[in-house]
């Protein structure tokens, strides 16, 4: 056990998997000589060598595309997309090729591809760059959709999508690379599709993932200092979605708070909201809150970024509101 | 080449085409929902170039996938029950007309969104030269798909990294109802490939023996480390894009002068002038693809719908 | 007023907007000389010639990116992506160009575009091209999401749409182009971002869209014979929403059930269903009802896709549950 | 040309080269947050071809766009109030470094996904043949961007509907930090062109004298109906992609070498060598460059960041 950050944890996930299996290559732009842009494949280049550490053109498309296709053969690519602002420019692949030729065809082709993509805004990079669209990805069934809000479940959570037979699409959040949390020495799987107790309580559920994560946990510290346990479950994975430790938590606490990075519309909470009450309709205090993005491409400025972005103090105002 | 060789050419040839023309009865008479994309008229095309095949090579095509699906081996049986969409189809009634595809025969499909397909061909032959496979990676795609951005990035990938993939544009002269020059900068896609400078050569699509003869001399270039290849075959297809299509972008004049040049008429002829078998020895074969056909029609029409319960089958291969 | 079908009518308001305004033109696959796929726009070649009824080659990006551009110039471009199955290859120039540009630089750039694109499963085209992905698109703010349900409405809402500044997606169901309605001749316009009551009722209500109405109301009728009166509140805007209507009628039924084609989780109807939580918790009932599509990608085989699909007993069903 | 002429160019390059390095420090100093793309080492490029542009012709290009925002007529002080988020900015703080615009001066940005903007450019020129307008395109971008599908979509339909677009790529021998040759299938990018029939030419980028004689006679060709064309211009980019780039991919030689070839520098030594300057002249254009870009932070810096209740500003026109 060490107290790694998430960064760490995720290049270890992969160096490991490296290790373990020939047939697993990461593929990429600036996955290479760059050391990755993030520097999560630092160092992978000079000790796996360009054929497995795989530097590619600008071509998002050919990416994934080429990674479904090598997938075919056997192989067990990572992909990854520099940011998941430029999974549009694969959206094709991602969600009809890699989401539906295993259905599509009877069953007999088999994709065991995980697509890398990290997100998210509060960086000052502006509309185009600063997007949390989870939400649009976990709508299609045959895609999994994954997005560890730990450095243990990240690590863990990235082998087990690498050994995975189906295609995942893997999202990590720029401004957590930097958090730290205690992480497993070496073997250490966590399984795909289970939400996880993060944070034990018995005044609210606090339901969230990736970066909402962190959110949630600080807010959590916060309100226990006015004697209110949030319980906080993490999703860990969007598809296939597990209701079970949620309303399990609501049926306790009788009162929940969605947090996620993404606008609200359309998003994560509504679907775990409306799940709440087709489960557990009698057990409702108080109406579900969404604390999510406000409605609007992300601007540069960092006042208004910060504005639209879901604070902390937004998540605890939320908890108020239905304790 | 054998003599039984030419005859089981001329056989998938014929097959293919009574496969497409039972399609379009069984299409009119509501057997076959969805699209119908038939292969009538670019027979050669196919199968000239996946007779030269090896065993290992892999295929991979675009929707208009029934004739690639034979070529490849996959029984005219089993193509009819996928056109029906029966349990017993290839692609388990699942796929239908457009998704056609059997690994264990190196056929990767039956793709319907245009140009898609393109970049999954790199990365099969990406796969081959990450695993010391000798194998070729065969790509057949329309000219249409040839102005989609996933054609450019495929390419260049493929010649970026050397891959061993032969790209076939099956140039049809149409894009659904756009001439090529209407759609394309240039009017011999070939020249396309010039802008990745991969190799590229033109054949007459309809011309079996030509398309053979390119195929088996660019494969073992491309097998042996020549890196991509692309390949025009000019051809035509006689029927309309998908059924429905009501065919105001050509004139039926234009239609008969390819009909003369059929792929099949031409064979027929090759095999009877250079005196490879008989008028009698050929119409035996056309007898027997209908009858084949015809066999195949009744095993699809009495082979059961999947089940209901099966409807969730395969969304995940871990549950 | 004529009883024409959803074709005609949206046939109708392009020619009229073609007619009205010159600085309105029509790109996409198929659009002229084919007369489009869908036969919405045969004849347009010949009355406006090539210039305005323009064909493009397979590439749906440069369909988009390029209307984008020449709505910049000042025109007011209607661009038609052959089925919205193919969005997926426009992704990027629909959810970040078209509909981030006025944000991003401040408000100077100005995108007046309308894109067309049909949707829906039912008609064995299997998994990619069956697709109603309609939710996906609803979550990005600056695109605004509009899907008719009746002709009228198809023809007042494009209408509009070609008239708005604002980049618009228009989503039409391909099953639905034979319905039939009462569509007022000429000049008629329906307002974009509000919804409508398309039947009134007092004891449930249906919120629907696009296909989903057509099931909603046939339902209604059924339900009508066994005494049940639905109100059916039909969305038609799914960005930006107006839920005023559906929380009125909430109010006075205290029942809802959401009817939509594409699949449930991360779909319409739980945006819906959250909302109406949100709003009118204390009217509540029973849990509201989602009825959807099946989680799989669609199946070629008629009854598997079919089994998958919403249908008009699952509707009613769903009624039954809260009634 | 007149002399005033010259000592504008002159001017220009060294206002532009004075914001990047100012940017540069007010990057490390935290008052400029995001990416930061500096153009330093390719300002010949953007001021010799805008420089040769009609008023009315149209101007896109990528993140790399403070340089080409200067040329378009945009202000010091917008520039740095946009780079420090302030109302003031030309996009009122809401773009940042990577998204400069201003259609009053037919400049339409600043985009940063790689390529998106080439089909804007088709677009643009497509609105101005519709209109019956003679304006010309000018697109600039990134060679890493010819690897790109929007790239193969624009130029195709630019090319199918002669569209005048002058596409205009800035090799500057890496996209981040891959070297052309590692990804795209020609290394002389305006090969590429020739997949799609567009005339093309290469121009030694650094040298503005080169740029706007290759620029002048491209933009009347262009203008008088030649359909698009392709310019590749050859640069360098002397710092690294963005802010905090490890540069593991080339040497400080290379650079070294490049730098001994600047911009700013053979425009110096050329108008000293042509008499058309003295050095003093020129020291002085150099100071009042540097006046202007610091009369601009100063008014950027003390320029009202937008106000909170602005936040839902412009989502839409019509709300
Ligand atoms: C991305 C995408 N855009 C549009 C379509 C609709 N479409 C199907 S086939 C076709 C024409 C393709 O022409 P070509 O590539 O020449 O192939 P052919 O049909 O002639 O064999 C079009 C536009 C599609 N399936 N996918
Ligand atoms: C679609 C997309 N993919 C990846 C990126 C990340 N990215 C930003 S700039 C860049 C390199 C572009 O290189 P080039 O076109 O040569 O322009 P240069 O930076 O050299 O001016 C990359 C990969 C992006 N912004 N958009
Ligand atoms: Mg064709
Ligand atoms: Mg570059």
């Amino acid at each position: 056990m060490a107290r790694i950050t998430m960064r760490e944890a995720i290049s270890q996930a992969l160096w490991e998997e490296l290790e373990r299996d020939p047939r697993v290559f990461i593929m990429g732009e600036e996955v290479g000589v760059w050391g990755g842009t993030y520097a999560v494949t630092k160092g992978f280049y000079d000790h796996f060598g360009p054929e497995r550490i795989k530097d590619t053109p600008i071509s998002e498309a050919a990416i994934v595309g080429g990674a479904i296709g090598a997938a075919l053969t056997g192989l067990r690519p990572v992909a990854e997309l520099m940011t998941i602002n430029f999974a549009y420019v694969a959206m094709d692949h991602i969600v009809n090729e890699s989401a539906k030729l295993h259905y599509m065809f009877g069953g007999q082709m088999v994709i065991p591809l995980v697509i890398r993509a990290v997100g998210g805004g509060g960086r000052q990079l502006a509309a185009t760059h600063s997007q949390t669209p989870d939400a649009i990805f976990a709508h299609f069934p045959g895609l999994k959709v994954v997005a560890p809000g730990t450095p243990a479940d990240a690590k863990g959570l990235l082998k087990s999508a690498i050994r995975s037979d189906d295609p995942i699409l893997f999202i990590e959040h720029a401004t957590m690379y930097q958090v730290r949390g205690e992480v497993p020495d070496g073997e250490h799987l966590e399984p795909i599709g289970k939400s996880k107790i993060q944070r034990p309580g018995r005044d609210v559920t606090i339901i969230t993932y990736s970066k909402g994560l962190d959110l949630s946990m600080k807010a959590a510290e916060q309100l226990a200092g006015e004697g209110i346990e949030a319980e906080v479950v993490d999703l860990r994975t969007l598809r296939p979605l597990d209701m079970g430790p949620v309303l399990e938590s609501f049926r306790k606490t009788n009162r929940a708070v969605v947090v996620e990075e993404g606008w609200k519309s359309y998003g994560v909470g509504a679907e775990i909201s409306s799940r709440i009450y087709e489960e557990c309709l009698d057990f409702v205090d108080a109406p579900v809150q969404r604390v999510a993005q406000k409605e609007v491409p992300l601007p540069y400025n960092r006042e208004l970024e910060q504005l639209a972005l879901p604070q902390v103090e937004d998540v605890i105002r939320a908890v108020k509101e239905v304790v | 080449m054998e003599k039984a060789e030419y005859l089981d050419l001329y056989h998938q040839m014929a097959v293919i085409r009574h496969i497409e023309e039972r399609a379009a009865e069984l299409y009119q008479s509501g057997k076959i929902g969805g699209f119908l994309h038939l292969y009538i008229g670019q027979e050669a095309v196919s199968t000239g170039i996946i007779s030269m095949r090896q065993p290992n090579d892999r295929i991979i095509t675009a929707y208009r996938d029934h004739g690639v699906a034979y070529n490849c081996g996959i029984p005219a049986r089993q193509i009819l029950a996928e056109l029906l969409g029966k349990t017993t189809g290839c692609s388990k009634g699942r796929g239908g007309s457009m998704h056609m595809a059997d690994v264990t025969k190196n056929y990767f499909g039956g793709h319907a969104i245009v140009g898609a397909h393109l970049p999954l061909a790199s990365g099969l032959a990406l796969g081959d030269v990450y695993q010391g496979n000798s194998n070729v990676t065969v790509c057949l795609f329309g000219d249409g798909a040839t102005n989609i951005g996933f054609f450019h990035e495929a390419l260049n990938l493929s010649k970026v990294w050397n891959l061993p993939v032969l790209w076939v544009c099956e140039n049809n002269q149409y894009g659904m109802g756009t001439a090529v020059a209407r759609a394309s900068a240039v009017e011999e896609i070939r020249q396309k490939a010039e802008g990745y400078l991969i190799p590229n050569s033109r054949v007459n699509g309809m011309d079996i023996m030509e398309v053979r003869q390119a195929a088996g001399e660019i494969l073992s270039r491309v097998r042996s480390g020549g890196g991509p290849y692309f390949l025009e075959a000019l051809t035509y297809r006689y029927r309309g894009h998908s059924m429905g299509d009501p065919e105001r972008y050509r004139k039926a004049e234009e239609v008969h002068r390819w009909q003369e040049n059929d792929p099949i008429g031409i064979f027929h002829k090759y095999l009877q002038d250079e005196k490879i078998a008989t008028e009698e020895e050929l119409n035996q074969g056309d007898d027997q693809a209908i009858a084949e056909v015809e066999d195949a029609v009744d095993f699809a029409e009495s082979s059961p719908d999947p089940a209901p319960e099966t409807l969730f089958d395969n969304v995940y291969v871990e549950a």
